[in-house]
């Protein structure tokens, strides 16, 4: 069963290789895509079996494969998948270095597995760095000046922030000098939390969140997050946006239960509120007068994970859950949101909202997924992230943070005036059409029904997760007994 | 349901019917000899009815049935309303009581019918009368309401015989505060329901001024003689209804042929005096600008919610 | 638990209301476009029935085993299970949402075109009607929120679905859409305060914690402003008067009719069932809150000259009165006058229903006009009475019902509410004398302007001379258009016939008691000793009438109505239509008495020949009302909020020396803290 | 090694460091940045090989290897030919005055004290006694990276505060593991390779490599 583990790791790694290969094959694009199904398949036979027989672990105890790092296996599979597989460009529209980008996302995928998998905190952190050592020539991938800024911006906070998260590390580690055993496992430092020096492991706990929290877009340590979305390929803005995000935030839900279970919730709880309350701020601020569809969605995104934030400074079975659940239902919406920004980008010439008009009607395979996906971040039933929401407010109340959702609902509230506003105006209007002789002239590039089907599937899920208690409601809480169950 | 509040409903009605365009030639004999003039007689309001009834009215083409059915809903109305109120006999029916919130919906049926004959008329004279009209009685709706519930307070009911009743039995409160603001607003509303002066000017013509007759402008004929006769029932229903407050005595307190025909006496005279005193007043006040109107009822308003207020407040 | 899960009659009930509003979904998508109306719509129609039956049954008292929903989160205690169950007070208003669904389904056979008949247009109002008729139906805070975002997802879109032809739709999609939210997230507040003091999610649970103090008071707080905004209640009130408008006539019916009421359910869910024993200012709250609605809603409504922005401000007007019967109830039972008390909810209770039938038949007719002319603009209509006859009918019946005449609905229900307010016994208390004559002072003065109201939309609308081509060219409806307001009409001339069994059940949904029916069809008050019996009032009306019909036809006979072509306009010259009143000039006297709270705009443009400055060649007359709330209240908030948002901008100007200093700033600050 | 001797070096190395930190801040010019990044590199690898030594640990040569030849070799000789490339000497985008920055660097100094005492507590371990040299040159590290503009001389920021990173880890805890520092060094490596990168992209593009020009994506 072991083996099982190693896949994530290593198969996309030889489909890297196998991709950088054969860089101009027609098909050289699907092996990333293969890579992130055997991942989803991989994730979901993890999830099983380790909710049947418990833990894995292979290389002695370095990669370990719990109820949690199974559901975040499938968590990124999932979106991988979505993201990847709608985000094929036309085959006219296929550039010169596609071996040298799919082995690129090979690898990501490789070094997100690995932090998903990994049961030491350095190794996971060796593995985070590498996602943003990837991600950066992905960033800077469509070359050009933004392209250029986004891509030094990002690795220069990113690993600014991954370095402070490193220090934090540093710390904790040196916290568990007393318990006898030195350990950077994360078994192991949940086991002995009680035994561990306390001042070091609180600050070394507050960093890593701090640092992790960097690379996971919570504010105020986002400001890279904005230009890197939305000057990236509509691919990799999709699997940042729905995976990276969530893989570091996981590293930061780690950590957590390390500092909760040595010193009690409050550091973490006031850390995670403060940065939850600070990043759908930032939202509301920003998205109000954006002119800029793929910093809408970045921000967007920013959001979503202030939400994750809060829930996580909840804790409780039942806000983690909830945010678990989130963060797939965030991540297949918000990678079908990206891949869709990208075509209509493609369509339209343009980053800016207002060069976008009318969409439903000039475009109805954009407009209508478009309009579908953006109710489903903005927390609709029946997508599943009305529930997730919903949950993690309440658990919000029930667990003594109510100022602190009153506040989040009424930046909530403005977040949603500002997204509705632009999707709105992108999507639907009366007004003459300006470019309609063009586009009526011009052949509709109309895309194949197949490049909608990943799109479709992944709101089609999204729709249907919420409601699905029979498959999910298992390893949601298994995932949850795995970060310390009830706290 | 006795045969006896049958009988009374047959003679509030009958007494209703012939008495009234007798009110109204009495009350246009008054104000004729205070202006000096001689004036047409008392019986000329009968025979300008039936005069009009025997004549034939016109439609337009494309008018609505509203041009036929509002007359006659006015006049319905009116006669309800006649019925309801306890003009000779407070014995009402037990299933229909005379209940104030009944009877001023039924009041403001043939408000309604006569706003909508009005807009049926095409023209902007009668768009004009419909929309005053109706302002007016919106505005009045408050005072109204508030007035007779102002009553109602003491009685503790809001129908109308039993109020009669209880002043009846409790002359005192006849001159309590209450009471009498109450009565005064609600000859305010009175006035102002039935479009007489200083609100409207029933006899007027002139253009900028007029009120109801805006509204029938158009109509003629038989139409014409129900409008007329309808409105007047309004006037001797709402002035039966003010006296009988103010002046409880005299109503009968049940069917006996013997009491309601002194019923029938009083109301008679009451109406007679309350009219003539009503036509007096009327030669001495010039009719108000449409748009001071609202002061007017604004001010009836302020008495009528301070006599509810008393009612509860000081007794 | 199993007995919560044994299936019965209820859940079967709930069940096929899902069941047929999942075929409608199925039917919008497969129909072919021809036969798409009628499957989907039928099949709506089905599901509102089904939900009236649902309703029904439940209002009756019949026990709701519960049909659970399944939900992917784990629910660990202390939450509870997501459970369908409605009591009796649900039950009311399911059976109303159903009825209201199913006519303006029936409608919408005959008038859904263009996108409100596409599939996305039938899919979002089957989503929208399965919402909304399982709001009533939660038992538990996640359910009623997951309900009640369905609701509010079905209307968005259907809102949405003229967006190509009309510009405004836009705007008012963006308002209905962010209002919505709003109430969506203070109910989340609101539910998360609950849960948090009471330690469940089931509303039997929050019953029994006995929730009380500064949460209880945080909670009504946030609930009431939750369901005043889906209520549309003043302040609040301001994406109604966009939002009914625009959307496709149909769908403002069944909004107006249904969707509003969700908030009053939510309002009486709130203080009769989850906190029962509120402090008093509460229920001052609510009347206030009704009280300021109801005479502004109608203020506004009487100088509307769009027919559907007009029917819109009414609805305000209406929930308006209903809050303020709540309130009046929940003040009496404060001060232990629970008979009176009783009489006032079940007021609010008729006034609701009385609001749907009239409503859906007023919104319906105005699509009915809407479809033949292609105008809302009351001065742009006229004479349609002798065209189309159907929805005159109909509309006028609906009309008399908004005016509150015999025998309507809305006859009875306001008759039972000023019956409630005058047998208030005030004498022991000050506050008491104080509030309910002013309470009775603004009701009286909102009936009287909703009379002045109704009279203009019907006759400028529907009599007289048309006022253009589009108006005179008018044509009656088609089939199902007409049934379904017919059918509307036969209820509000109905209930306002037999009010007594209906009052009766209410009473029992409110457990109220002092309400009977009499004479079968009469109604009873027993705390007011006041008897109305609509029956007996029309057989006087007919008996009276008999004669005075009698005559009529017999001078008919000898004298018959002679046809004139000259009668418009004193008999005399011929007169343009265009010199009719319209709908603008007869609400002028209002205008200018309220003019404070109206704060009408005038301009007169005169325009001479060049040569002759004294000869006038062309002139114009435009008005417009401002919504002083909205001009107030929200244009500041937005452009405070504009103006965050250019602040905000300057946190991600660009500099990467920024962003490393916030980072450095966090990350001091996170040292200081970890260090001290 | 004798105790006497062991705190001598410890001394010494960490005064380099903490030394070398401060002129960083003091001086513009591109190839001292890299220079003074040369001898903390050297200090660091000192350090290293006295803790470990220390410890008794027999893989401390070799990682000291490692820390002089990664941080006081490949990395300065990259930059210094990054530097080359694109004829850069000084960095004429500074943000602030030198006095604001020494005074900045002061203060942050006396923080790194203050916020390092409760994590060390009353250590008498004398490598625990250095440890606020660490984040000293961490909180140095990053003010460099605020208060520079160009691309190079950030990048010797990150490096200052990944150094300071690694002082602090040999300080407290003698090290992680080796599979992660070796990943540690190699992510740092590649770090710098791919800014290398962007650098020489941003000299073609722009025809310098001053950050503060990259503002073209901002709301």
């Amino acid at each position: 069963m072991a083996v099982l583990i190693w896949i994530p790791v290593v198969l996309p790694l030889l489909l890297g290789a196998a991709s950088a290969l054969r860089r101009r094959s027609g098909w050289t694009l699907w092996l990333p895509v293969s890579a992130a199904a055997v991942l989803l398949g991989v994730g979901v036979a993890l999830v099983a079996v380790v909710g049947s027989t418990g833990p894995l672990t292979a290389a002695d105890g370095l990669l370990r494969v719990d109820a949690l790092s199974a559901w975040m296996l499938a968590v990124v599979g999932a979106v991988a998948v979505v993201a990847l597989w709608g985000g094929i460009p036309h085959r006219t529209h296929q550039g010169r270095n596609i071996g040298a980008f799919a082995t690129l996302l090979c690898l990501f995928l490789s070094a997100m597995s690995l932090a998903v998998v990994a049961d030491n905190v350095g190794l996971m952190w060796v593995a985070i760095e590498l996602t943003t050592i990837t991600t950066a020539f992905l960033v800077g991938a469509r070359g050009g000046r933004g392209a250029l800024e986004a891509a030094w911006k990002y690795v220069v906070l990113g690993s600014v922030g991954v370095a402070i998260a490193f220090l934090g590390i540093v710390l904790l580690s040196a916290a568990s000098h007393g318990t006898g055993e030195p350990s950077l496992s994360w078994t192991v430092l949940v086991a002995h939390a009680a035994s561990l020096d306390p001042a070091l492991t609180r600050a070394g706990a507050a960093l890593a969140v701090l640092g992790f929290a960097t690379k996971a877009g919570l504010a105020p340590t986002h400001s890279w997050l904005p230009d890197a979305h939305s000057q990236a390929p509509s691919t990799v803005s999709g699997l940042m946006s729905g995976v990276l995000l969530s893989v570091a935030f996981y590293a930061v839900l780690r950590v957590q239960a390390i500092g909760d279970a040595a010193l009690g919730p409050e550091l973490m709880r006031g850390l995670l509120t403060a940065a939850g309350l600070l990043s759908l701020a930032v939202t509301a601020g920003l998205v109000i007068t954006q002119k800029d569809f793929k910093r809408l969605l970045a921000y967007s995104s920013i959001e979503h994970m202030g939400l994750l934030a809060l829930g996580a400074a909840a804790g409780g079975p039942f806000a983690i859950a909830a945010l678990l659940l989130h963060m797939l239902g965030h991540g297949l919406i918000k990678s079908s949101m990206f891949v869709l920004a990208g075509r209509i980008l493609g369509f339209a010439g343009s980053h800016h909202i207002a060069d976008v008009r009318n969409l439903l009607r000039r475009r109805p395979d954009l407009g209508g997924p478009f309009l579908l996906g953006a109710a489903g971040l903005l927390g609709f039933p029946p997508f599943v992230t009305f529930f997730t929401e919903v949950a993690i407010i309440i658990a919000g109340f029930q667990r003594g943070l109510g100022w602190q959702m009153l506040v989040a609902c009424a930046l909530l509230l403005v977040v949603f005036a500002g997204v509705v506003r632009h999707v709105l105006a992108m999507t639907v209007g009366a007004e003459a059409d300006r470019d309609a002789a063009r586009t009526s002239s011009a052949p509709p590039d109309r895309p194949a029904r197949f490049r909608q089907v990943p799109i479709g599937i992944a709101l089609a899920a999204a729709a249907v997760l919420g409601f699905a208690a029979w498959p999910l409601s298992g390893p949601l809480l298994a995932a949850v007994a795995a970060l310390g169950g009830v706290r | 349901m006795t045969p006896g509040s049958f009988a009374v409903i047959l003679v509030h009605l009958v007494v209703a019917v012939l008495v009234t365009p007798l009110l109204i030639g009495v009350m246009r004999t008054v104000r004729a000899r205070l202006e000096g003039r001689v004036g047409a007689g008392v019986w000329q309001p009968w025979r300008d009815l039936i005069k009009l009834l025997a004549k034939e009215p016109t439609r337009a083409p494309g008018s609505t049935p509203v041009l036929t059915l509002a007359p006659i809903v006015l006049m319905a109305s009116s006669l309800v309303l006649c019925a309801l109120i306890p003009l000779v006999s407070t014995v009402a029916l037990a299933s229909v009581p005379g209940d104030l919130f009944v009877v001023v919906s039924v009041l403001l049926v043939g408000t309604v019918s006569l706003a909508l004959l009005g807009l049926e008329s095409g023209t902007a004279f009668g768009g004009m009368g419909s929309s005053r009209h109706m302002v007016i009685a919106a505005m009045v709706e408050p005072t109204v309401l508030l007035s007779v519930y102002a009553l109602s307070v003491p009685a503790g009911t809001s129908d109308l015989a039993a109020i009669v009743q209880a002043r009846v039995a409790d002359p005192i409160s006849l001159l309590n505060p209450v009471s009498l603001l109450a009565i005064f607003a609600l000859v305010v509303v009175v006035i102002a329901e039935t479009g007489r002066l200083p609100v409207d000017n029933p006899s007027t013509h002139l253009e900028l001024t007029m009120v109801h007759e805006a509204m029938i402008l158009e109509s003629g004929g038989r139409d014409l003689g129900w409008l007329e006769l309808g409105s007047w029932l309004r006037l001797t229903a709402l002035l039966g209804l003010v006296a009988n407050l103010a002046v409880p005595w005299g109503v009968a307190p049940d069917a006996a042929p013997l009491s309601l025909l002194v019923g029938v006496g009083a109301v008679f005279a009451k109406l007679v005096v309350l009219g003539a005193v009503l036509a007096a007043a009327e030669v001495f006040i010039a009719k108000l600008r449409l748009f001071r109107v609202p002061e007017l009822l604004a001010g009836s308003f302020v008495l009528a919610f301070l006599s509810v207020s008393a009612s509860y407040l000081v007794f | 638990m199993s007995a919560l899960l044994a299936p019965t009659l209820m859940d079967a009930g709930l069940l096929a209301q899902l069941a047929v509003g999942g075929l409608a979904v199925v039917a919008a998508v497969l129909a072919p476009p021809r036969a798409r109306n009628l499957a989907a719509g039928g099949a709506l129609v089905a599901t509102g029935l089904a939900g009236a039956v649902t309703g029904v049954a439940a209002l009756l008292g019949v026990e709701a085993g519960g049909v659970p929903v399944p939900v992917a989160l784990p629910l660990t205690a202390p939450l509870d299970a997501l459970v369908l169950a409605p009591d009796a007070l649900g039950g009311l208003f399911m059976a109303l949402a159903g009825v209201v669904v199913a006519l303006a389904a029936l409608f919408g056979i005959g008038y859904a075109h263009g996108a409100a008949a596409s599939r996305t247009g039938w899919t979002a109002f089957a989503v929208f009607a399965v919402g909304l008729q399982l709001v009533p139906a939660a038992a538990d805070a996640i359910s009623f929120l997951l309900a009640w975002e369905l609701m509010a997802l079905g209307s968005t879109v259907l809102l949405l679905a003229d967006h190509a032809a009309r510009g405004p739709v836009r705007r008012a999609t963006l308002w209905y859409a962010v209002m919505t939210h709003l109430s969506f997230l203070l109910l989340l507040a609101g539910f998360g305060v609950l849960v948090a003091a009471g330690g469940s999610t089931s509303f039997a649970a929050m019953r029994t914690a006995g929730v009380a103090g500064p949460a209880a008071d945080l909670a009504f707080v946030l609930m009431v402003t939750g369901f005043a905004t889906k209520a549309g209640l003043v302040p609040v009130h301001v994406w109604l008067p966009r939002a009914h408008p625009e959307a496709p006539s149909h769908m403002s019916a069944a909004m107006s009719a249904a969707m509003v009421k969700m908030g009053v359910y939510g309002m009486l869910l709130l203080t009769l069932r989850l906190l029962p024993a509120g402090p008093r200012w509460w229920a001052l709250v609510l009347v206030a809150l009704g009280a300021v609605s109801a005479l502004y809603g109608i203020l506004q409504a009487s100088v509307q000259a769009d027919l559907k922005r007009l029917l819109a401000y009414s609805t305000t007007e209406n929930i308006g009165l209903i809050t303020t019967a709540v309130g009046v109830g929940l003040l009496l039972r404060d001060s232990g006058q629970s008979a009176v008390a009783d009489v006032a909810l079940v007021a609010a209770l008729l006034l609701a229903v009385s609001h749907a039938a009239f409503k859906s038949v007023l919104f319906l007719g105005a699509g009915s006009v809407l479809h033949a002319t292609g105008t809302r603009d009351l001065d742009l209509l006229g004479g349609l009475a002798a065209r189309m006859p159907w929805t005159s009918g109909a509309f006028g019946v609906g009309a008399l019902g908004a005016a509150a005449l015999p025998v309507t609905s809305g006859f009875v229900a306001e008759w039972v509410l000023l019956q409630g307010l005058i047998h208030v016994d005030a004498r022991t208390d000050r506050l008491l004398a104080i509030v309910i004559p002013v309470t009775m002072g603004i009701v009286a003065l909102t009936i009287g302007l909703g009379l002045l109201t109704f009279v203009k939309a019907y006759g400028i609308g529907f009599l007289a001379r048309p006022r253009t081509s589009a108006a005179a060219d008018a044509r009656e409806a088609g089939v199902a258009m007409r049934t379904a307001m017919v059918a509307g009409a036969v209820l509000v001339v109905g209930l306002g016939l037999v009010p007594g069994p209906l009052s009766q059940a209410l009473a029992a949904a409110v457990a109220a008691t002092g309400v009977a029916s009499v004479n079968g069809a009469g109604l009873a008050v027993g705390a007011a000793a006041a008897v109305l019996d609509p029956v007996a009032l029309t057989a006087l009306a007919a008996a009276v009438l008999v004669p005075l019909v009698a005559v009529n036809v017999v001078l008919a006979r000898r004298h018959p109505r002679r046809e004139v072509a000259l009668a418009w306009g004193c008999g005399g010259e011929r007169t343009s239509p265009r010199m009719e009143y319209n709908a603008t000039s007869y609400s002028e006297p209002v205008v200018r008495v309220f003019r404070a709270s109206l704060q009408a705009r005038r301009a007169v443009d005169v325009v001479h020949p060049d040569s002759a400055p004294m000869i006038v060649e062309h002139m114009s007359f435009t008005q417009e009302t401002a919504d002083v709330v909205e001009s107030r209240l929200y244009l500041p908030a937005t452009r405070a909020l504009a103006r965050a948002g250019d602040l905000a901008r300057r946190v991600q100007n660009g500099s990467i020396h920024r962003y490393i200093g916030i980072s450095f700033a966090a990350l001091v600050l996170v040292l200081v803290v970890v260090a001290l | 090694m004798s105790t006497q001797l062991y705190q001598q070096l410890l001394a010494t190395t960490t005064g380099l460091l903490l030394l070398t930190a401060v002129l960083q801040v003091w001086g513009r010019t591109i190839i001292r940045a890299i220079g003074l990044l040369v001898v903390q590199g050297v200090a660091l690898a000192g350090l290293v090989l006295t803790v470990g030594v220390r410890a008794g640990e027999p893989t401390a040569p070799l990682v000291a290897a490692l820390v002089l030849v990664v941080k006081a070799g490949v990395l300065p000789w990259a930059m210094a030919r990054g530097a080359r490339r694109a004829g850069a000497t000084r960095d004429n985008a500074a943000l602030a005055k030198p006095a604001v920055e020494l005074i900045g660097a002061a203060g942050l100094t006396v923080l790194a004290y203050a916020v390092s005492g409760p994590l060390v507590g009353e250590a008498a371990d004398p490598a625990l006694r250095a440890v606020p040299v660490g984040f000293s040159l961490i909180l140095l590290g990053f003010w460099q990276l605020l208060i520079r503009g160009s691309a190079i001389t950030q990048l010797v920021g990150f490096l200052m505060l990944d150094n300071g990173i690694a002082t602090v880890s040999f300080l407290i805890s003698g090290g992680l593991p080796l599979v992660v520092e070796l990943g540690a060094t190699l992510d740092v490596l590649l770090v710098v390779l791919i800014l290398g990168a962007l650098l020489v992209r941003m000299q073609a593009e722009q025809g310098h490599i001053d950050v503060p020009e990259l503002r073209e994506l901002h709301d």
